[in-house]
């Protein structure tokens, strides 16, 4: 039985990641089970200095979902270098690095320095809806989008890049298309869509900085639509994400076209979800005779 | 041994208003708490409500855990309803636990604060000087269990209905009797564990405050639970929830 | 205590009415409760002719929400005047014609015949995503959206003119800015979000039509923040919904600046929900001393 | 005396292989269902599940009604495990009841068809006329009351280890043994349900057939649970469950 897909260059040993900044930087999970099972993991995004992010309530919950505002809290690319990559690095599995700049500069600077360090993949995390400067305009404006790939993958040389697109788009095909045409490896959907839940006791918003990004089982049909409609469209692989608690979830997401998936918020609801969906998985395969993840892919009949 | 396991409840039965003591068993081996840590419990079957909810450690025995909660919204009102056999998925012991200090241990539990506190009063037994108020008599759980380990007590309620008529704060003064080569632990409304904080610092107190904050992992990864602290924000979860009160901003 | 409050020329007795689709043409739910308690009540989307609507199955469920492709099976305008509208006309609350028409032409001239007909608002449904040819392209394209409106707003003389919003874009604030600029007199939303679900026992969608709208409160805060949004941006009254299933999530959209709600697919889980919501409002504007509900619109804390 | 109202489960006991038997008691008043009707019962506690699941109505007396519940996913799995005193929201009873016609009454059951068919059976009590096919002896309930009720029985599976071995095809020439003068119901298996249809069309024979699609609202308001018949697409909960075999259009 084969599960092992290529995302650009890198090789996984099964399709399963873990969703950035839903697995810190896999300590807290190392005690739970062996990480080295996983296919990648995608670490809390990495901006060039460290941020202390946004005030409390960061996070609230909603129907099936919950909304978060953590305002990339992170130690920067400094700190990810010496203090969180050596430890990721005990594993047997790829670390997929997920970057935010607020300028194309810092984009380039962050970049350029990942593609010459121990990792496996960059995700330009163009899509986060959590900082205001942030690059939520390069995520919902596709000539913003051009301007900084064109940059980025001329310093990108050596890894796997793949660009991270928000849902909170008219049509998303056209992001997935740019990002493309403009050598990403593949491209990693969806990212949170933006939401607001107030009190109606104190007639505030449940969380500090009013709007934030839904994740959870809520947004899988979302997710999972997108999901089909590039896959209509480009040919580059597709990580697909949102709401996945199950590997039925997981299938969902690669029967609709996805080469690869990752696990987000269901990491807090219960720490060994991603390794019961690679289990999940390969059982399903067994079962229903399916010798090659490939063969699944895709494969939502009409 | 892991921190994720598998839990069947034995009972659940209401020990003061609206507030039960669920005491779960585990079903796979599991690991020992310490007082002030706490557990995320599971609520729902399936996703709504989603996460699951952090509750402090009140009593722990072989095998055993118990809680105490309040009811105050949909997950707590789902864990109240459920009953004897019923199988849930807990994560913990999670969190920093209480300092055990040499110095007199003061505790001041305000209301719900006693679900962190209780298990840290039977660690000190005879030693701690508890003050425990509440709203009102109905609010008050373990009174005996309390009185009888707790080397001093003191009982407030806002209106009198147990013990003396006040708050808490109007009894600290009293009760530390100018001493101050004291530790004070404390748990319970933002408001009264400011008022303390603010007492002990400016009396030079070494204080120790529970907090609590939403949360989605109670493991230290969403960073969905910080507070805002000396140290830049720290995660309720993972530095917390006991923190030493004079690294809090409170504001 | 004051519920009233007023859409364009329609007077409403509370924030209250129904949401398209979702209450059949009132009938079903007589047996229930009275419908004149309602402020209003919205009716299936009415097309020129009558429609078959899509096959099989046309619904499914997600986590806290609902897909559904009905495919705008409707009577038709002249069924609706004469078999329908006669019985709405029963009860003491405003009727809401909800129109979807093929062309521009179209809209017209359901728009025009509707403007002296015994209804109380005309709401267009330019974001049914439900009908290939249909207004979808208005709900996602503003520039569309402006030459309907234009054309529209000509022979909608005498009736209040609502335009109902696709959450499925980039921007909501530039389709309300389009309506408030070209006349209507309100701008209702959320419809539904695209969405798809698959079965991976049968690989097959849910769904017959592959593609849905999804409903429910797994989309609540994504419509809340939406009302928000708008609100901050135009000046005409909003009608709030997506997801309201009690008064507490009705009261969160009026404070994120709805001046009305409507009430959607809670009408399948309970068939009162829609007056639960009425004197659950009523009852909270009690307790927190609310004397008008004015005060609460648009009233978030920031 | 509304459709809608909330009822106590008396008890949910198990009567065959994964089929619970789920007996309720309206705490309002309610109206009497007749055989082939449905009900829509409430699963989750909050909103996941979200949609009401309809189930038809199995046996019904004085304030009571039962159900054959089978579980097959979320929805089922939720209300198999609920217990005696749990309350539940209830609309019904809702859709169109079998036609009783004069003819001789054939009633021919698939599996969990039994469910829609066993109130039938009572009603034409020794004049009905009966198959029963279901997949295994595991399957099948309560053979002996419907035995002792129905003037003639076949029970067969389709591995023979109860009554006769086939499929209800294999019985239903000789049951009917050349009288075309009958009235055909039927529930079940769609596939099964083609096969009856297209026989009694092919015949000549008045067939009555219960159809399931998936439900939202259960009250014809959604337009959700259509099928293809010559008069157009008709709601399964509204002009259905029951439709006559003539009228669909089978594909
Ligand atoms: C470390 C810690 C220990 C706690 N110990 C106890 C205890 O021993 N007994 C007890 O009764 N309660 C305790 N609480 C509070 C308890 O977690 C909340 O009352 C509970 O989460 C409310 O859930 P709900 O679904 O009923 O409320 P809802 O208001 O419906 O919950 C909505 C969301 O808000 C969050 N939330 C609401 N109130 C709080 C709160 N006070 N703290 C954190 N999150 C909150 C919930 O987790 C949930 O995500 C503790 C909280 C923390 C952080
Ligand atoms: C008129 C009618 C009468 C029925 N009577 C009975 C009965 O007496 N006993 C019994 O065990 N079952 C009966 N069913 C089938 C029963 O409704 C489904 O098994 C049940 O809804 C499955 O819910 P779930 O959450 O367990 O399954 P899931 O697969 O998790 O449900 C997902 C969704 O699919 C829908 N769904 C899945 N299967 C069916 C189905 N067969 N029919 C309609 N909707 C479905 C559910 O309602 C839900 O919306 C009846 C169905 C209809 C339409
Ligand atoms: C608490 C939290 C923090 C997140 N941080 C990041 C981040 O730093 N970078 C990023 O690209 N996505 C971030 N995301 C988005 C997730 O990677 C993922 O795209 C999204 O949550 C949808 O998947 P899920 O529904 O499985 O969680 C975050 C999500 C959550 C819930
Ligand atoms: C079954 C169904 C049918 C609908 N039909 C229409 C329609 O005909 N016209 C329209 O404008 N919106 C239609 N809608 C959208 C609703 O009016 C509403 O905008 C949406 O469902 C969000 O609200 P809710 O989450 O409360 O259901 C329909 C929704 C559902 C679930
Ligand atoms: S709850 Fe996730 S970091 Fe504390
Ligand atoms: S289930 Fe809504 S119309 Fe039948």
């Amino acid at each position: 039985m084969k599960l092992d897909v290529k995302i650009g260059k890198m090789q996984m040993k099964n399709p399963v990641m873990t969703a950035s900044g839903t697995f810190g930087y896999g300590q807290e999970y190392a005690e739970f089970f062996d990480l080295s099972e996983l296919g990648a993991i995608n670490v809390k995004g990495i901006s060039l200095n460290p941020m202390a992010g946004n005030p409390a309530p960061r996070i609230c919950e909603t129907p099936c979902g919950m909304i978060n505002s953590i305002g990339l809290q992170n130690v920067g690319l400094e700190g990810f270098l010496s203090e969180k990559l050596p430890y990721l690095r005990n594993f047997r599995t790829n670390i997929v690095a997920n970057v935010l700049g607020n300028t194309i500069d810092e984009y380039i600077e962050i970049s350029e320095r990942l593609d010459s360090e121990d990792i496996d993949a960059i995700e330009l995390n163009v899509s986060c809806p959590n900082v205001k400067q942030g690059g939520i305009s390069f995520g919902v404006d596709f000539l913003q989008l051009r301007k900084l790939l064109m940059a980025v993958r001329s310093v990108v040389k050596k890894k796997t890049l793949i660009v991270k697109l928000s849902p909170n788009v008219t049509d998303i095909r056209i992001f997935a298309r740019t990002a493309e045409d403009e050598g990403a490896d593949a491209v990693s959907m969806i990212n949170t869509v933006m939401a607001m839940s107030i009190n109606v006791k104190t007639r505030k918003s449940r969380i500090a900085s009013m709007i934030g990004g839904l994740s959870g089982p809520a947004i899988r049909p979302v997710a999972v639509r997108m999901v089909w409609e590039v896959h209509n469209a480009v040919k580059i692989p597709i990580i697909g994400m949102g709401g996945i608690m199950t590997y039925e979830d997981a299938l969902e997401f690669i029967l609709a076209g996805a080469t690869s998936v990752a696990v987000g918020t269901a990491n807090f609801i219960d720490p060994i979800s991603s390794l019961n969906i690679i289990n999940g998985m390969r059982e399903y395969m067994s079962i229903n005779n399916v010798a090659d993840i490939h063969d699944l892919i895709g494969g939502v009949n009409e | 041994m892991s921190r994720s396991f598998k839990a069947e409840i034995i009972y659940n039965r209401e020990v003061a208003r609206n507030i039960k003591l669920f005491r779960i068993h585990f079903l796979t081996p599991a690991m020992n708490p310490e007082p002030g840590q706490f557990y995320m419990l599971q609520t729902g079957q399936f996703y709504d409500p989603l996460l699951k909810r952090p509750f402090s450690i009140f009593d722990a025995d072989l095998n055993e855990l118990s809680f105490l909660v309040r009811e105050t919204g949909r997950g707590t009102a789902i864990l109240s309803h459920k009953s004897a056999g019923n199988i849930i998925d807990v994560i913990g012991p999670l969190g920093m636990s209480y300092p055990i200090c040499q110095k007199q241990p003061v505790i001041i539990a305000g209301g719900m604060g006693i679900a962190s506190l209780f298990s840290l009063i039977k660690r000190f037994s005879e030693r701690a000087k508890v003050i425990y108020g509440a709203g009102t008599a109905q609010d008050i759980v373990y009174r005996d269990e309390i009185e009888s380990t707790a080397g001093d007590l003191i009982i407030s309620t806002d209106d009198g209905s147990a013990g003396r008529k006040g708050n808490v704060m109007d009894f600290i003064n009293e009760f530390m009797n100018g001493e101050e080569d004291v530790t004070v632990y404390t748990c319970g409304p933002g408001v009264m564990l400011k008022k303390v904080a603010e007492f002990c610092i400016r009396k030079g107190i070494e204080c120790y405050v529970s907090l609590e904050q939403n949360m989605a992992c109670g493991l230290g990864s969403c960073l969905g639970c910080v507070v805002r602290t000396k140290n830049g924000y720290q995660r309720v979860c993972k530095e917390g929830p006991v923190f030493s009160a004079s690294d809090i901003i409170w504001d």
